[in-house]
């Protein structure tokens, strides 16, 4: 008996580690993160704790983001108005209000999940047409942000938005910020690759590829693309939400098509199909121009154009774009991954065996 | 309610000389769509670099407006030829998102180019006439007139083109059945490649038309309502593309004065019709108002 | 004139061809036959460039052709009809007549003005409704009108893809009785066909394909007598 | 199998941080003499606040230089640490951080707009830091303003003074405001319309433009403020739109007044529309005309003297009111520096720059006090009008 | 009789611009046979499918399942009832691995959504293994459970119409219509797929097929319903088909 409970144990370990190991990976790099990068940062005059805080909040919206366009193949340019939606429901419930901004968040999350719902019409077009119509939409969100100036301030925004207050415990320093951002996002990591590896999402994946035969097979297409849509409008709510309580000042600039471009950048770049692709993009966006920026203090001497750097920001981000479309479309990670795999295949080819072969069948069974 | 009405005219006028410009717009999207099943967010990047070429070229270098017109397209066109061997031509067959993706790429990279050679708040180009007309009801500018007979003389060329020439009827294979085009000998890259340089050449003009004020960031807006009016007009419909610039046009002014006169709402939502029309259209007529356009499949 | 050495062809991984040897004798009509999948499209496709081969020579006229884009081959005189007609439905008989002589140069109206002329006199329906969209056209006017446009570009080689499928007899009839006047106008026929009796009461020579191989070959005549083709097709065979 | 890449990548990420924590920190070295003070400087070098970033910059590298040369600050060197918010309001917290976090630096400067400013205040007012405005916005000094600053005169200053003159030199009543959608112009509209009552001025009709719009979307929002009947129009906002609607004005022999922004306060505006130019009014601070708005000898006309030679010489042009706001904010916080010395706690700063009046700048006579943040007064700021493509002094303020 | 009527359908019709894809199209399936369509080219036998799987609405007429009329039904809520597909251009997930497509296959039977999936609880749990035992079950009746982890795309053509085929008997259908099984298997592959049919139709599984390879139809098949120019025009056992002298002329051609 006590050796099967041992087993029983081990058997629950290994299974979390299969599941779960870039998650365990990754948790403790996190966690020590502000440990090694501030005194890193300080030397190389860049604040990696601060950026990581943005890069955590930008995953959060990714990662809904790459659920929709990824996941289930459904294009959207005009993600940043839930985001927009998420931030200033939030900060005028608590800067008018008073409402604790917990409360703040979650209800800007269900409102951008409800205005998912309400947009979920446009579901219906596809290819350039969806692409087009969600464009619209973020550049409607956007003017309307910029013109109900009684409720957002127009372009002026809202100010002094109160920080983040959990039950008593007020979050203001960079770094417990950094914490309670990222403990969110490992936790909606966690919950979507639950999701990506469940029947929803195999649902999911399977209408992307072949909605046909998804049907045939039972997928109410047209209801899972409305609930992934709402999903991923709660995601990109509940990052700006808590955007809006971390900088404390929001406007409507901040929320225009850039930022939705920025967003399908992080998931195109970073890695469509892929959890973890959305924290690559995320990071890539966040990063790289303050990465040039510091660049100067770590060589002493460069040349000129790059202490100009932000003039030709565009061009570089530009240039990324497009090269990473047409060498790598499906992403950093995606891609990568997908080398990697290719590889270890052929090496298994060369040495004359089918990979699956190796694996006891009790493993193919029950798990990866 | 009165003065709205009695403004009516002149808001007329004015959404025809908008219409111009989205025309040229729409067009420029419903070739390139047509032909190659892109969108080209780039469109808009077309106008502003010709615009600013042509300043360049008439204030800085002081050539005769003519030369520099023709300069200005010539420069553009090739812009729009490079921008489908360089982006368009590598993604072929890769998917729509793909395409979307890197032709926004291709418009954030042209926009920080033109920034970096122009980067002022805003040029002035020449105009082709300066002066004023005065109707019974409405005035408006000599330039006006240029306008409207470019973007006419434009239509009828592009239809000249696309009925009465072998490269127009290539391209009109192409849009109808690429691989029966590819099996009568057209060759389907090269006329790829011809619709991005007139597409260019439809976008540049549209920048010129829209003078005098130029600056690098003028593309976006422009393309956004051109897109619209595209769509309106049914995606990949040349000649829809003129119902739907007209459509646009007219109806932002009209709705701008209704706001501001009638309502006394601020007239900052005037931008928000085009973008509610662009939903509307696609939610309940995806193929555009007259019902020609091509509606994408699966 | 025409000679497969070889080919394999793909779509996707699915291999559609699987090393074809066949041979086009220079004024014959040489039919393919075989069912549904059988990888006759392919052949068709692969010879005229839409696809590409993967192993293997075409040989025309001696020139290895593989791998040339389909308008070059279209310039060298191989004319394709596809299988489903792919007439331009939005422009009218004219038009779609016009674009098959797309590669020829404009400036020799008058010939092709002729060659309009002889598509109108072999099929004269085409010269009634000349001002009509292809789309309203019906089945077999279509048919019709896509092998006027593949003459148009004065081939050497017409590639036929089952130029009878979904049309009614009669029409099939009329249409192989022009096919025929082709050939013996002198022009080189390569047909591909699912109607075993018609495809060989007009033919040379015939292979039979199945699952992208060639498992029968021989004169027209002979299969038409035999049996085997029958069983074949029938399933009594393999 | 599933999943191996990513843990690879995971896997480097992880060796390569802690590889990286391991270098020795690369900070600058301690030269001779006397420690830099740091002072950190936000402004937008790019994206759309372009304009007002670039000149900022070239002065306060200038002010600096010349400082250094003169042997800093009490023998200690200033260190000025630029940088970039891209016009992007978070982009600008998030330089903020970086400078208070890594530079350690004893004020900011910063930043070009009103949003980035709001966007920096909170943090350095968590952090007590004086930060020294270079925008315009009235908002920058509402909520706590304790440790923000401003050097150029405020919307409402520029506002105010545009219906002073609207209402007192030209005897007009009925203004229509037309502005830019963007910050600039809502701000601009939103003082307006809480000033006009004041100086007994009633606007009688507000329309908002898109500075791209086409040349006929400017005449629908002629259209419908003509409706109204003003007697002036007020247009709020920067190039182009401004010069577009002064030039659809001229072209359609609209001649009611044009009473522009100080967002017009430069050549580009002239150039843009050219004969529409003329006769256009704007508020601006008398360095635009300080040769014409002041006396030779008085103590500004001495320093803009100054200035103007050294940004040519340097710089190969004159420069504008927004290079002046630069020059002004580094000037302020270094003669505060001057008298508390550089290692006063950032409080003992703050109370300094409180403390300073009479200061000449290049836009005015600066007076803070800790009631007061805002520095100018009504009086630094003049009317102008564009005459014959020149900018001169608007009649009767004399 | 009526009882042992699995699907009926009534005198559907369905044209594209004014030509029949099927006209007047009547005829029953017994319950655990094996019906096979045939018919050249274009004689509308993919349409046939297309309309009773709800992808294409009918002009007129009916089609019965088990009593409930599935003329206009939503495809997706076709699996609920007991009817699944194969497709003639294969529709496998190719980006997905082979086990997970078999995986989809079960969605019907299986019901955890968002909220139980993300957390994972253990009705989740649960319920995955037995997805994922059961889907490994029909890899192993079709023999792929080797390829069980490999992306479905990289499968060689054979594999992924088998694939499709495991997917398919995954919902646990009554009635199964398979659409050109056979189509690009060479003559191996195509034995193993006749056994394969067998052995499902065995389990009491009614099937409809759509089949150009006759030597399969004719070896498998019960009965056996030709269409031509989207008419019946003949049914009846594959020995009397076969002999039917309108079949001979539909499939070889009219002697001129």
């Amino acid at each position: 008996m006590v050796k099967r409970g041992f087993l029983a144990t081990r058997g629950i370990a290994r299974r979390v580690w299969r599941n779960y190991k870039a998650f365990l990976l990754f948790s403790p790099f996190v966690l020590l993160l502000p440990l090694w990068a501030e005194p890193l940062g300080r030397s190389i005059s860049l604040n990696i704790v601060y950026l990581m805080r943005m890069v955590g909040i930008f995953t959060l919206t990714a990662v809904g983001l790459n659920l929709l366009m990824g996941y289930a193949g459904q294009a959207s340019l005009g993600h940043g108005a839930f985001m927009g939606i998420g931030a200033y429901v939030s900060a005028i419930l608590s800067t008018r209000w008073g409402w604790p901004a917990w409360a703040g968040i979650l209800l800007g999350t269900l409102l951008a999940a409800f205005v998912g719902y309400l947009l979920a019409p446009i579901l219906r077009l596809r290819g350039h047409y969806l692409a087009m119509a969600t464009l619209g939409v973020g550049i409607a969100a956007f003017i309307f942000f910029r013109e109900m100036t009684g409720l957002t301030g127009g372009n002026v925004g809202i100010r002094e938005i109160p920080k983040l207050n959990l039950f008593g415990l007020e979050i203001s320093s960079k770094k417990a910020e950094f914490y309670f951002v990222w403990l969110l996002v490992i936790l909606v990591l966690l919950l979507c690759q639950n999701l990506v590896r469940s029947r929803v999402g195999r649902a999911i994946r399977a209408f992307h590829q072949s909605e046909v035969a998804a049907r045939i097979m039972g997928v109410d297409v047209a209801s899972y693309k409305m609930k992934v849509f709402m999903l991923s409008a709660a995601l990109g709510g509940l990052a700006g939400g808590i955007y809006s309580h971390l900088q404390g000042y929001i406007n409507p600039s901040q929320f225009s098509v850039m930022l939705s471009i920025q967003l399908v950048v992080m998931v195109v770049v970073g890695g469509m199909e892929s959890i973890w692709g959305s924290v690559a993009g995320a990071s890539l966006v966040v990063f790289l121009p303050s990465l040039v920026e510091a660049l100067p203090k770590w060589m002493g001497n460069v040349p000129a154009w790059v202490r100009q750097y932000s003039n030709y920001e565009g061009l570089v981000f530009g240039a990324i774009l497009v090269l990473t479309m047409i060498f790598l479309p499906k992403g950093i990670t995606t891609s990568t991954v997908e080398f990697y795999r290719r590889k270890t295949r052929k090496a298994a080819e060369l040495m004359g065996e089918e990979e699956p072969v190796s694996i006891p069948e009790e493993e193919v069974r029950n798990g990866k | 309610m009165g003065a709205f009405f009695s403004n009516l005219p002149q808001y007329l006028v004015n959404g025809i000389g908008s219409s111009c410009v989205y025309i040229l717009m729409a067009m420029g999207f419903s070739l390139v769509y047509s032909s190659t099943g892109i969108i080209n967010f780039a469109q808009g990047e077309f106008a502003a670099i010709s615009a600013l070429v042509a300043y360049t070229l008439s204030m800085d270098l002081g050539l005769p407006l003519l030369l520099a017109v023709a300069g200005a397209l010539a420069l553009t066109g090739f812009v729009g030829l490079l921008l489908e061997r360089a982006v368009i031509r590598p993604l072929q067959g890769k998917g729509t998102l793909t395409a979307i993706i890197a032709t926004i790429g291709a418009s954030i990279f042209l926009k920080a180019g033109a920034r970096i050679i122009w980067p002022e708040e805003a040029y002035k180009v020449p105009e082709f006439t300066q002066g004023q007309l005065n109707l019974p009801k409405a005035s408006f500018n000599a330039q006006l007139l240029w306008m409207l007979g470019l973007t006419a003389f434009t239509v009828a060329a592009m239809y000249l083109l696309m009925n009465g020439t072998k490269l127009g009827k290539g391209l009109r294979a192409c849009a109808i059945n690429p691989e029966a085009a590819r099996l009568v000998g057209i060759d389907v890259s090269l006329m790829s490649m011809a619709a991005f340089a007139i597409a260019a050449l439809l976008g540049g003009l549209a920048g010129l038309v829209s003078a005098p004020f130029a600056n690098y960031g003028m593309g976006l807006y422009l393309g956004i309502k051109g897109f619209t009016a595209a769509v309106i007009g049914g995606l990949g419909d040349v000649y829809g593309a003129v119902l739907g610039g007209i459509t646009v046009g007219l109806l932002e002014e009209v709705v701008a004065g209704f706001l501001s006169v009638v309502l006394g709402v601020s007239s900052g939502y005037k931008d928000a019709v085009a973008v509610i029309l662009l939903i509307s259209v696609l939610l309940f007529r995806p193929q555009g108002l007259v019902g020609k356009g091509l509606v994408e499949k699966v | 004139m025409l000679i497969l050495r070889n080919i394999s062809a793909f779509y996707g991984n699915i291999e559609a061809l699987r090393a074809v040897d066949l041979h086009v004798q220079e004024g014959c009509i040489t039919t393919v036959l075989g069912s549904n999948g059988a990888g006759k499209t392919t052949m068709l496709r692969a010879i005229s460039g839409l696809i590409p081969t993967r192993y293997g020579e075409i040989l025309y006229y001696g020139r290895n052709i593989a791998g040339e884009p389909p308008h070059r081959i279209v310039r060298m005189g191989i004319s394709h009809v596809p299988e489903g007609r792919q007439v331009f439905y939005q422009l009218s008989v004219r038009e779609n007549l016009e674009l098959g002589a797309y590669v020829r140069s404009w400036r020799k109206k008058a010939e092709i003005e002729k060659d309009l002329d002889f598509v109108y006199r072999l099929f004269p329906i085409l010269g009634e409704r000349e001002r009509q969209l292809a789309g309203t056209l019906s089945g077999g006017e279509q048919q019709m009108l896509a092998i006027g446009r593949a003459l148009m570009s004065r081939p050497r080689l017409l590639l036929l893809d089952e130029p009878s499928m979904g049309l009614a007899p009669m029409v099939i009839r009329d249409i192989f009785a022009c096919l025929k006047r082709l050939h013996q106008e002198g022009l080189t026929i390569l047909l591909v066909e699912q109607d075993v009796q018609i495809a060989l009461s007009i033919s040379d020579y015939a292979y039979v394909l199945r699952t992208g191989k060639v498992v029968l070959e021989g004169p027209a005549e002979e299969l038409l007598k035999g049996e085997r083709i029958k069983k074949i097709y029938l399933g009594e065979e393999f | 199998m599933r999943g191996k890449g990513t843990v690879t990548v995971l896997a480097i990420l992880l060796v390569g941080a802690l590889f990286l924590s391991l270098f020795p920190g690369c900070g600058g070295g301690e030269e001779g003499g006397k420690k830099p003070i740091k002072i950190g400087v936000i402004l937008s070098e790019s994206g759309s606040q372009e304009p007002l970033g670039k000149p900022e910059k070239k002065a306060i590298e200038l002010f600096v230089e010349r400082l250094n040369a003169e042997g800093g600050i009490n023998g200690h060197p200033v260190e000025v640490i630029i940088k970039d918010d891209a016009s992007d309001p978070s982009r600008a917290l998030q330089a903020a951080v970086e400078l208070l976090d890594q530079e350690e630096v004893v004020a900011i400067i910063g930043s070009s707009t009103t949003g980035a400013t709001l966007s920096i205040k909170q943090e350095t007012n968590a952090r007590k830091i004086p930060l020294i405005s270079m925008a315009a916005g009235v908002e920058i000094m509402e909520g706590d303003f304790s440790y923000v600053f401003r050097t150029p005169p405020t919307s409402a200053e520029a506002a105010g003074k545009a219906l002073d003159y609207i209402a007192k030199v030209m005897g007009k009543k009925r203004i229509a405001i037309l502005y830019d959608t963007n910050a600039f112009g809502t701000d601009g509209r939103d003082t307006l319309k809480r000033l006009a009552p004041g100086y007994g001025v009633e606007v009688v009709a507000v329309e908002g433009y898109d500075s791209n719009a086409t040349e006929e979307s400017i005449d629908t929002h002629l259209v419908n403020v003509k409706a109204s009947n003003p007697e002036v129009l007020v247009v709020w906002g920067t190039n182009p739109g401004p010069a577009k609607i002064a030039k659809r004005m001229k072209d359609k022999g609209i001649d009611i007044p044009l009473m522009g922004s100080h967002g017009i306060a430069n050549k580009t505006f002239i150039d843009l529309a050219g004969e529409a130019a003329d006769g256009v009014l704007f508020p601006a601070g008398k360095m635009l005309i300080w040769q014409k708005a002041l006396k030779p000898g008085t103590p500004q006309y001495e320093l803009m003297k100054e200035f103007s030679e050294a940004y040519s010489a340097r710089y190969g042009e004159q420069p504008n009111t927004f290079a002046g706001h630069g020059w002004d904010a580094i000037l302020i916080l270094t003669e505060a520096l001057k008298k508390v010395g550089a290692d006063a706690s950032p409080d003992k700063l703050r109370e300094a720059i409180e403390k300073t009046q009479g200061l000449v700048g290049t836009a005015g006579v600066f007076n803070y006090s800790p009631a007061n943040h805002n520095g100018l007064s009504p009086e630094d700021l003049v009317v102008v009008e564009i005459k014959n493509g020149a900018w001169d002094l608007a009649p009767g303020q004399e | 009789m009526e009882n042992d009527v699995i699907l009926s359908v009534e005198s559907l019709t369905k044209a594209f611009g004014g030509l029949y894809a099927l006209k007047d199209v009547t005829f029953l399936v017994k319950k655990g046979a094996i019906k096979a369509v045939i018919g050249p080219n274009g004689a509308g036998k993919t349409t046939l499918f297309d309309v009773l799987t709800g992808l294409q609405p009918p002009d007129r007429g009916r089609a019965v399942f088990l009593d409930r009329e599935i003329t206009c039904m939503p495809a997706h809520q076709l699996a609920g009832i007991g009817i699944s597909r194969t497709f003639q251009t294969v529709r496998i997930f190719p980006g997905m691995t082979v086990l997970e497509n078999v995986m989809v296959g079960l969605h019907h039977r299986t019901g955890c959504g968002f909220l139980k999936a993300a957390l994972k609880l253990p009705s989740e749990r649960k319920e995955e293994k037995f997805i994922r035992e059961e889907a490994f079950s029909y890899l192993e009746m079709v023999g792929l459970e080797l390829m069980a982890h490999f992306p479905a795309g990289s499968l060689p053509f054979g594999r992924q119409r088998l694939l499709e085929l495991a997917r398919a008997l995954a919902s646990r259908p009554k009635l199964l219509l398979l659409d050109e099984p056979a189509s690009g298997l060479n003559t191996y592959e195509t034995e193993e797929l006749g056994e394969i049919l067998r052995e499902i139709a065995g389990q009491g599984i009614t099937i409809l097929l759509v089949e150009h390879d006759m030597g399969l139809v004719m070896r498998i098949s019960h009965e056996v319903l030709v269409l031509d120019y989207g008419e019946v025009i003949a049914e009846g056992t594959p020995l009397e088909v076969k002999d039917d002298p309108r079949v001979i002329e539909a499939y070889l051609g009219s002697e001129i």
